[in-house]
């Protein structure tokens, strides 16, 4: 049987069942973590049986592709469920410890649910609208989830991330409607084989283009990433570390699908333009982080330039390069995930996220500054850690491809991208915490729930290392996948399977 | 001051109020086979709760409804998300629509499927749905 | 008839744009509001429009008697207009609250949370 | 052998434990490793001598050809001796140096660590994880620089010593890559052995360059070394381990690593001797400039360093020969007189030989032994770094570029290191007995042991030559590729060339020290004059750039204003999809005027353009929302003439329940106020315009094309008889593609609940 | 001859809604345009579909058409109600050949309440007793 | 059935409605919008009505109920806004 | 009685939409109406008796009808021609009218009758306030206000 479905179902049960059980706070954590779990476990099924299978397809309602939605998973779409599972599970044990009891009261974890179902959707569907759907899905629980709390800072980045956002969707839509106009159908895999069929590719490469602008601000590609900045170090810990790991990826998911299976007819034209975004990308991301004194927003802004890592390897597009996107996503969302969550530990321990007021945390916990120093020299690439092999590999491809320029620009970002991790552990780890202005009282660090929180940034630390200590099963997974995404004719295959 | 103080409208509303939900009732049932469905019916539905909102104000409003419209709304999650399994029991794909012809008193059969169960989720989210907002929105304003 | 929609969407994007990059928090939801709508018409617009054959079947037969509109678009964008809806009622809120908590409802003031 | 260098990162973990039971022990305690490993290496010195190389594999990550492969031959064993010898020294030194220290387990844990990625770097095989230790050793001794970390000093130390090491890390990754990919294989022993002429590929110059960044950089090599006399802000046992002994002398391995396989270029000699040359001399410049022990001796090791590339470079067979003789000495007398130094500061509680004097009577065996190692320094005979000195005379005169230069450099860095060794011999112990801040006495066993092995070895290995010269000196040799049999070393060449320079640099050098306090103020404005323009003040003027483009990138972009994000993107989605059409669609793109065909449908066009404009311009904030009140019955028209009953039902309703919306929420928010200047407006009218222009046009291209017959004609066809449905779109939504509904319906649960909470939560709020 | 009387229906519902729309585009205030838009809306829409309902001529045409005329009835006078109402309290001006205003003297802003007295000056006069 | 009949209601229809979008634009006061959009919501009522005999589809009847049955809301929520004292100058 | 009077209609309607005339159906139509009906008894008083009604409406809906006609013809007929002849004002007109239901329906059915337009009911419930477009003879207005509430009442009680 097709587990397709399932990594959509479950989060959108445990959400609807956190709605029905709106008055218990206690039975909304119990559906978090459990919710969360089973989305773990199934994600592992499903892993399995792509593993097994090569594709595993579930067409919806038993209408056979292309007629109604059809749920195609590859290895590229198991492993990003994998992550979502992963990155869910953190995530809800982090927020059992650490979301305020006024946020729980008011939907927290329903939000969470169904932003994991959103994201989910996103990666198991072979429909082009109905990603428009599941994208929807996620956005408008990320808009909840990002008010959530009602600040002001909140609500001034929320308008401009809905805004913005909001504004990709529209072309994202026009173009879904567009492509339906040339190709009369909805199906990515019925529409990747018909494009094969036309000859005259100029609005092809128009629509092409329209879905990359889309995608691209979804992913907070150069120029259209301000949403990003403006809005993630805003919201509960817990939300931006989700937000971090999952929500750009879904943008770099779809880049990954579309700009592989569905748009190979051209790639001269369009990866070129990809190159260039991904190395404007990089570069600007990192700049933006040099220039900001706040943890999360240093954070925030080292998305968008590994987000720009990310592009790189879609936009070499050889084997080799695709890999490393895959291996770079995977190594990013629990890296990065990571870092937000430790950046709550901190700020619950401080109030704040300011780097110039932070500080003593490697004197007074010397276990929280390692599970800092795994991921931050991960995400600067440092060997034997994930990212090193995630960087390394899309850097072998940048040579072996002779992009200099864009080679060179993932170095050069490299070195800044550690020079910010280690301004952050400078600053809050080593340097000694300032004393408190006058009059001003700290608040008394709360350490309640400060286990599940030590429990979520430890397992997925643990991930890192494992990555990086054991990078070839993982580097078979993104091969696997890279595979099937330069040979897309397996994919259309599975999926249109049984049609004349 | 959240109801309307006319009477005109109030009574008004009492008439109107029955007919609209009767009537997003009506869409619900046949939109399969004429215009209408889960979607409209609810937005119908709503637009007539929202009516006696306008005219009797919020409280009176939750107590005619009963249910919190939360409710209503992870009800209608609910079924819908239920449409989705029946499909399991006989094999079938998720989601494969399933048709049950119940035969009623007087000769008539009752068709009831899975579509329909799906469509009376629609229904009773979107007015769970609006009804939240509203009812959110119209207590904030008569808190202020 | 397409080609006339053509102008009448291009107006309501163009319109549209004007109006999210008003500073007024007000006039950017009723600019997200006219994108929405235009989007939608696009879609209508390029699937092909056709007058007086919509996509019913008449009782007890199988199929329409004659070619029907195309129906798929048109479920597309009944799901667009509903999205489109919860997004927007969200957005009229948050653009309520947001302007309880700034006190303005001038964008150039709500630049804090950016460097 | 992978348990060999692993051994020291599981040490590592569970060092603090060690630490918490052996307490002051804990230093000798865990030397057993370093010592264990030492005699472990030893072991394959017969083998090393009697034939050579030896690669042993593990496997790692074999898609990328990354292997745990360790290579065996002259060079890495004597490396790997060097670290674990020293080593174990290393850490006896720091259990006393470092004694009472809070975080002393923390320092344990990552100089083990550092030791073992060490160990790592000069025996590892494969390119790859070669570079994955090389970056260890940076991460590591970034850890340790900063030891003190509440020290803003070291902080400030520690980065910029990563900073500089992991820039060249990153270029050498580059290379290393490339050097993979141009022989086609990863090991180290494969490039060696490669047919492939490496300097005849047209990547080489790029790849030349990449290597060097990498090892002039962790070398110290000008003008990189800056970082390195900045990274004595580290506890001396760190110096004296990193900065002298082992981690600067990775870049140095690896050259003469690669220098067999590269060497053979005109641009690597030539690079490789004047960088050498000129860091040689600098290094010995710097020395005398300055009276801190540890930065006389840091800038002395510069010159070391300089040395020993200078020698690769020179790439003769005296050069090889010289490399690895004053290697061997240099690692010797450094790493004892690092040791002293730190000794002088813990006992004396002063870092500033000036400061210090008579201090023989008090500690005269720290004083002996001082001595002996700082005799080696300044290459006296019988010791073994007269040795190196003669050699490497000698291997300079034989240099096949540069050589004039080479001779001026090398006597000068002579010189230098000549009075830097008589500093720090004679100030401290001899002369008058000075106050100073701690009142010193001999130091402890386990702080004398590692100088007076070290010491003792220079002297022991200088008069008895033929044990370097047969167990380390020859198979280094062999390993870069010379021949081991043709390998001698001895005190007494006769008088020649090299002896004659080596006179004169005793003579200059005895001038100078005698003159050292006098000279003082002069080179210090030098050393200032070096301090504003040398390429410390190039870091420090880059990192400044680096945060000015930042701020400035950041304020141009990520300005806060909401209008210029969404200007950025329409004009990016116009700009790009624009040039994409009209470049590959362009020829067949036509504009028509529209057709009069339905007289209605226009006057609906109308009202749309009607209420668009008027909501636009209108300052009344309720009109433009009945403006859209009519757009929305505009729209619903449109659909309910163009055979869409369903929407035209679900736009209807759902604008009235907007409008109702709307009102609910808009009646406390203010008016609208005409907040921009007519410019901005303008501004805004040619982005508008652009974006309405696109997509018209877009529109008017699709909807020319249509290349496949939709599928929902088959939807049309099943829907009856298989779906149970009249309504085909309705049947869509419930069947064909109820999971788009499905989502739908969240969507809309997801925006009540927002709505709910944002409005909720913030009444809870002001009622508490 | 059904045609023609479709025809007649239609064209003068089209008529009575113009000219709904002329008068509100037209008269002079907003109670007057009401008049306008509420009667003549209606009513054109009721006779529009009467025309539909003899144009379609079956049984489903005729209910909805009634339905319609009935919804139609039953929804207009209460919108024009409440928003002449609205319009009235927060003070529209009246047109100036308004000949009298029994309202305004009974309306207190303030509190929104809406007394019965009728002015002294003249009691009862032209009124029938209940 | 005559097709110029159709095109005099349609004008007709077109003409009124366009009048009542000028009057919803010129206000002045908020009541006059909405006075002018809730003409514009019974005209739409005609305008289906006829539309469905031109076509001939029954079924567009049924947008014309949710219309007339559902449209005044919106006026009814503008005038419990002008009650409320949302802004006058509106 | 009312309660049932609204069942019996709604179901009637239920069926007449549907367009089936099955048992079942009416059946449905029935139980939905009384779902309708049930919810909205708390807030409906109960109203009592409508046999003899019949006769009475039919000559009503002419009655009204007629009106209808007439006067809007008039208000058309100002509003074409360029001069203005109305004469409007707001008069408070005392209600015979005493329940919601009937004041309601008097209410709104001035309001469909050109020249008139109640704007609000006082407080009391016994003025109803109406605008007028034609008010040169303000008796006149009243009888005929007067009038049209006698023939409303006739039909409800
Ligand atoms: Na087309
Ligand atoms: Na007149």
């Amino acid at each position: 049987m097709s587990l397709a479905a399932l990594p959509i179902l479950v989060p959108l049960a445990a959400g609807a069942l956190s709605v029905a059980f709106w008055r218990s706070v206690a039975a909304q954590r119990a559906i978090a973590l459990a919710g969360t779990l089973i989305l773990l476990f199934v994600s592992i099924l499903l892993m399995q049986q792509v593993h097994s299978e090569g594709f595993v397809v579930l067409h919806m309602g038993g209408w056979q592709a292309p007629l109604g939605i059809t749920l195609a998973v590859d290895m590229l779409g198991a492993i990003m469920v994998l992550l979502t599972g992963i990155t869910g599970l953190a995530i809800a044990l982090f927020s059992l410890g650490d979301t305020p009891e006024r946020h729980e009261k008011f939907g927290y974890y329903p939000l969470m649910h169904l932003l994991l179902a959103g994201v989910a959707g996103s990666f198991v569907t072979g429909d082009i609208f109905n990603l428009y759907v599941w994208f929807e899905v996620m956005l408008i629980a990320s808009f909840a989830l990002l008010t959530l709390g009602g600040e002001r800072a909140q609500m001034e980045g929320a308008i401009k991330y809905v805004t913005l956002n909001l504004f990709s969707s529209a072309i994202f839509l026009s173009a879904v409607g567009i492509l339906y106009g040339l190709v009369g159908t909805l199906n990515m895999a019925d529409i990747a084989q018909k494009l094969g069929q036309v000859e005259d590719t100029g609005m092809v490469n128009v629509v092409a283009v329209m879905f990359m602008v889309a995608f691209g601000i979804k992913a907070s590609a150069f120029p259209l990433f301000f949403w990003l900045p403006a809005s993630y170090h805003t919201p509960l810990v817990g939300v931006s570390a989700l937000f971090a790991g999952l929500l750009t990826k879904v943008g770099v998911y779809s880049l990954f699908r579309m700009f592989t299976v569905v748009f190979d007819h051209d790639v001269a034209y369009t990866h070129t333009i990809l190159l260039w975004v991904a190395a404007l990308t990089m570069l600007s991301g990192v700049l933006g982080a040099a220039a900001q004194f706040e943890f999360r927003r240093i954070l925030s802004f080292h998305i968008i330039s590994q987000i720009g890592y990310m592009i790189l390897g879609l936009a070499l597009y050889t084997p080799l390069a695709i890999i490393g996107g895959v291996f770079y996503i995977m190594h990013h969302i629990i890296v990065k995930t990571t870092l937000f969550l430790v950046s709550g530990v901190t700020y619950r321990l401080t109030g704040t996220h300011e780097l110039s007021e932070l500080g003593g945390f490697y004197r007074e916990r010397p276990m929280l500054s390692v599970l800092f120093l795994i991921p931050a020299f991960s995400l600067a690439g440092m060997p034997p850690l994930s990212g090193f092999f995630a960087k390394l590999i899309v850097i072998r491809a940048g040579i072996e491809a002779e992009a200099w320029t864009v080679t060179a620009v993932a170095l050069l970002v490299g070195l800044l991208t550690l020079y910010s991790m280690v301004k952050i552990w400078a600053e809050v780890f080593w340097k000694a915490r300032p004393e408190a202005e006058d009059g001003v009282q700290r608040p008394e660090p709360r350490t309640e729930g400060l286990v599940w929180m030590y429990v979520a940034i430890t397992g997925l630390a643990a991930c890192t290392i494992f990555i990086g200590l054991n990078g070839q099963p993982i580097y078979n997974l993104a091969e696997v996948a890279a595979e099937q995404l330069m040979q897309p004719q397996g994919y259309i295959d599975a999926v249109l399977e049984g049609r004349p | 001051m959240n109801e309307s103080n006319t009477l005109i409208l109030r009574t008004a509303a009492l008439f109107l109020m029955p007919l609209q939900l009767l009537f997003s009732v009506f869409l619900l049932l046949r939109g399969h086979d004429e215009p209408g469905g889960g979607f409209i019916a609810g937005l119908v539905a709503s637009g007539a709760v929202v009516l006696f909102l306008f005219s009797y104000g919020v409280r009176e409003a939750r107590s005619l409804l009963r249910v919190d419209p939360r409710d209503l709304l992870a009800a209608g999650l609910l079924f819908g998300l239920a449409s989705v399994f029946p499909a399991l029991l006989v094999g079938d794909p998720l989601m494969t629509a399933q048709w049950w012809y119940l035969p009623m008193p007087g000769g008539g059969t009752l068709k009831l499927s899975t579509p329909l169960i799906f469509d009376i989720g629609v229904y009773l989210t979107v007015v769970g749905a609006i009804l939240t907002m509203v009812f959110a929105l119209s207590q904030a304003e008569s808190d202020a | 008839m397409e080609t006339l929609m053509a102008y009448v969407v291009g107006v309501m994007f163009a319109a549209a744009v004007y109006m999210m990059l008003r500073r007024s928090i007000v006039k950017l939801v009723i600019g997200l509001m006219l994108l929405s709508n235009a989007a939608n018409l696009l879609i209508f617009t390029v699937a092909g429009m056709k007058q007086g054959a919509p996509p019913l079947i008449p009782e007890g037969a199988e199929a329409p008697a004659t070619a029907v509109a195309d129906p798929l678009p048109q479920a597309l964008i009944l799901t667009a207009i509903v999205i489109a809806f919860g997004v927007l009622a969200f957005s009229v809120v948050l653009i309520h609250r947001a302007y309880e908590v700034v006190g303005t409802d001038d964008l150039d003031q709500m630049k804090d949370t950016d460097t | 052998m992978l348990i060999a260098v692993l051994s020291g990162f599981l040490l590592a973990l569970i060092a603090p434990a060690v630490c918490a039971v052996s307490r002051e022990w804990a230093g000798w305690t865990l030397a057993l490793l370093p010592a264990a490993l030492f005699a472990w290496f030893a072991s394959y010195l017969p083998g090393v001598m009697a034939d050579g190389a030896q690669v042993i594999t593990y496997p790692w990550f074999p898609a990328l050809d990354i292997q745990l492969s360790f290579l065996i031959d002259g060079l890495s064993l004597m490396f790997a001796l060097l670290i674990s010898g020293i080593g174990t020294f290393i850490l006896i030194y720091a259990g006393g140096y470092l004694k009472g220290h809070p975080d002393i387990a923390r320092f344990y844990v990552v100089m083990l660590a550092f030791m073992a990625s060490m160990l790592g770097v000069v025996l590892s095989d494969n390119l790859i994880s070669l570079f994955v230790f090389w970056e260890l050793t940076s991460i590591t001794s970034y850890l340790l620089i900063g030891f003190d970390h509440e020290d803003m000093n070291a902080r400030r130390s520690a980065l910029q010593g990563l900073f500089v090491t992991a820039a060249g890390g990153l270029a050498l990754m580059a290379g290393l890559v490339m050097l993979g990919t141009i022989t086609g294989s990863y090991a180290l022993s494969d490039v060696l052995a490669s047919e492939t002429v490496l300097s005849e590929h047209p990547w080489f110059t790029p790849l030349l360059l990449c290597v060097l960044a990498g090892c002039f950089t962790k070398s110290a090599q000008v003008p990189f070394h800056f970082w390195l006399p900045n990274a004595m802000a580290a506890p001396t046992p760190v110096s004296a381990f990193l900065h002298s002994a082992t981690m600067v002398k990775a870049g140095v391995y690896l050259l003469a690593r690669l220098s067999p396989a590269m060497g053979d270029s005109e641009l690597w000699t030539l690079l490789l001797s004047l960088f050498g040359g000129m860091t040689m001399f600098l290094g010995a410049f710097m020395a005398i400039t300055h009276t801190g022990a540890k930065k006389l001796l840091a800038y002395s090791t510069i010159m070391a360093l300089g040395t020993l590339v200078m020698l690769i470079g020179i790439g003769t067979h005296y050069a090889m020969v010289a490399f690895a003789t004053f290697l061997i000495a240099h690692s010797l007398y450094k790493g004892a007189l690092f040791m002293i130094a730190g000794i002088l500061d813990h006992e004396t509680g002063t870092k500033d030989v000036s400061e210090m004097g008579g201090l023989a009577r008090l500690m005269p065996i720290t004083a002996i032994f001082t001595v002996v190692a700082a005799l080696s320094l300044a290459a006296v005979p019988p010791l073994l770094g007269f040795v190196g000195k003669e050699l490497m005379f000698e291997a300079v005169l034989g240099a096949p570029v540069l050589g004039g230069l080479l001779i001026v450099l090398a006597v000068g860095a002579g010189v230098g290191v000549m009075v830097a060794a008589g500093v720090i011999a004679i100030k401290p112990f001899f002369g008058e007995r000075r106050e100073t801040p701690k009142h010193p006495h001999e130091a402890p066993v386990s702080m004398l042991a590692g100088p007076v092995v070290l010491a003792s070895l220079s002297l022991l290995f200088g008069l008895a030559l033929f044990i370097p010269e047969q167990a380390l000196v020859g198979p280094v040799v062999t390993s870069l590729g010379g021949a081991a049999d043709k390998v001698h070393l001895s005190l007494w060449h006769g008088i020649n060339v090299p002896l004659m320079l080596s006179g004169l640099s005793l003579v200059i050098a005895l001038a100078i020290f005698a003159f050292w306090s006098r000279l003082q103020p002069s080179l210090a404005i030098l050393r200032e004059a070096g301090g504003r323009f040398g390429p410390e003040a190039g870091y420090f003027r880059i990192m400044e750039w680096l945060t000015r483009i930042a701020s400035w990138q950041t304020r141009v972009l990520q300005n806060g204003t909401m209008g210029n994000y969404l200007i950025t993107l329409v004009m990016t989605t116009v700009l790009i999809t624009g040039y994409t059409l009209l470049s590959q669609h362009g020829s067949t793109l036509r504009v028509p005027v529209p057709a009069l065909d339905s007289g209605f449908a226009w006057s609906i066009a109308l009202l749309m353009l009607v209420s668009a404009l008027f909501a636009s311009i209108t300052r009344s904030r309720l009109g433009a929302v009945a403006s859209m009140g009519v757009m929305g019955f505009s729209v619903a028209l449109i659909f309910i003439l163009f055979s869409a009953p369903d929407l035209g039902i679900t736009q209807i309703l759902v604008e009235t329940l907007t409008v109702i919306l709307l009102v609910l929420v808009l009646f406390r928010l203010p008016g609208f106020i005409r907040l921009s200047s007519p410019l901005e407006r303008g501004r805004d009218i040619v982005v508008a315009i652009f974006a309405g222009v696109l997509m018209t046009l877009l529109i008017l291209a699709a909807t020319d094309l249509q290349f496949f017959d939709p599928i929902s004609a088959e939807q049309v066809a099943r829907s009856a008889p298989d779906a149970h449905g009249r309504n085909i779109v309705n049947v869509i939504l419930v069947d064909f593609r109820a999971l788009d509904t499905l989502g739908e319906i969240f969507v809309l649960a997801l925006a009540a609940v927002g709505v709910y909470s944002m409005i909720n939560l913030r009444a809870e709020d002001q009622r508490s | 001859m059904i045609d023609l009387f479709i025809a007649v229906f239609l064209l003068s519902g089209a008529a009575f809604m113009f000219l709904a729309a002329l008068g509100i585009l037209r008269l002079p205030d907003l109670p007057t345009r009401m008049h306008s838009s509420t009667k003549a809306g209606a009513l054109g829409a009721m006779l529009i579909m009467v025309g539909v309902v003899i144009g379609f001529a079956e049984w489903l045409a005729f209910a909805r058409g009634a339905a319609i005329v009935l919804f139609i009835m039953l929804t207009t006078p209460i919108a024009a109600h409440a928003i002449g109402r609205a319009g009235y309290m927060v003070g529209v001006p009246l047109w100036d050949g308004t000949i009298k205003d029994e309202l305004r003297d009974n309306y207190d802003l303030q509190s929104h309440s809406l007394q019965s007295e009728r002015r002294e000056q003249e009691p009862g006069k032209d009124r029938e007793e209940p | 059935m005559n097709g110029f009949v159709f095109s005099l209601v349609y004008a007709m229809l077109a003409l009124a409605l366009f009048m009542a979008t000028i009057r919803l634009c010129k206000g002045p006061s908020l009541p006059d919008r909405v006075v002018a959009l809730e003409l514009i919501s019974s005209i739409v009522v005609g305008v289906i009505g006829v539309h469905a005999i031109d076509t001939g589809v029954l079924s567009l009847l049924d947008v014309a109920i949710v219309v007339a049955l559902i449209a005044f809301l919106a006026a009814i929520g503008f005038a419990r806004f002008i009650e409320r004292g949302g802004p006058r100058s509106d | 009685m009312i309660g049932f009077f609204w069942n019996v209609v709604l179901a009637l309607l239920w069926v007449a939409l549907t367009g089936s005339f099955s048992g079942g159906n009416l059946v449905a139509g029935f139980v939905f109406s009384y779902f309708a009906v049930a919810v909205m008894q708390r807030h409906v008083p109960a109203l009592r008796g409508y046999s003899q009604r019949v006769p009475r409406f039919i000559r009503f809906a002419v009655f009204f009808i007629k009106e209808l006609f007439v006067a809007n013809v008039r208000v058309a007929y100002d509003v074409i021609t360029p001069v203005w002849y109305m004469k409007p004002g707001v008069i408070g007109y005392e209600l015979e009218a005493k329940t919601d239901i009937e004041i309601t329906l008097v209410a709104n059915l001035i309001s469909l009758t050109p020249g008139t337009l109640s704007l609000d009911v006082s407080d009391d419930r016994r003025v109803l306030y109406i605008h007028a477009m034609f008010m040169a003879d303000e008796a006149e207005l009243r009888e005929s206000l007067h009038e049209l509430e006698r023939r409303i009442l006739e039909v409800l009680r």
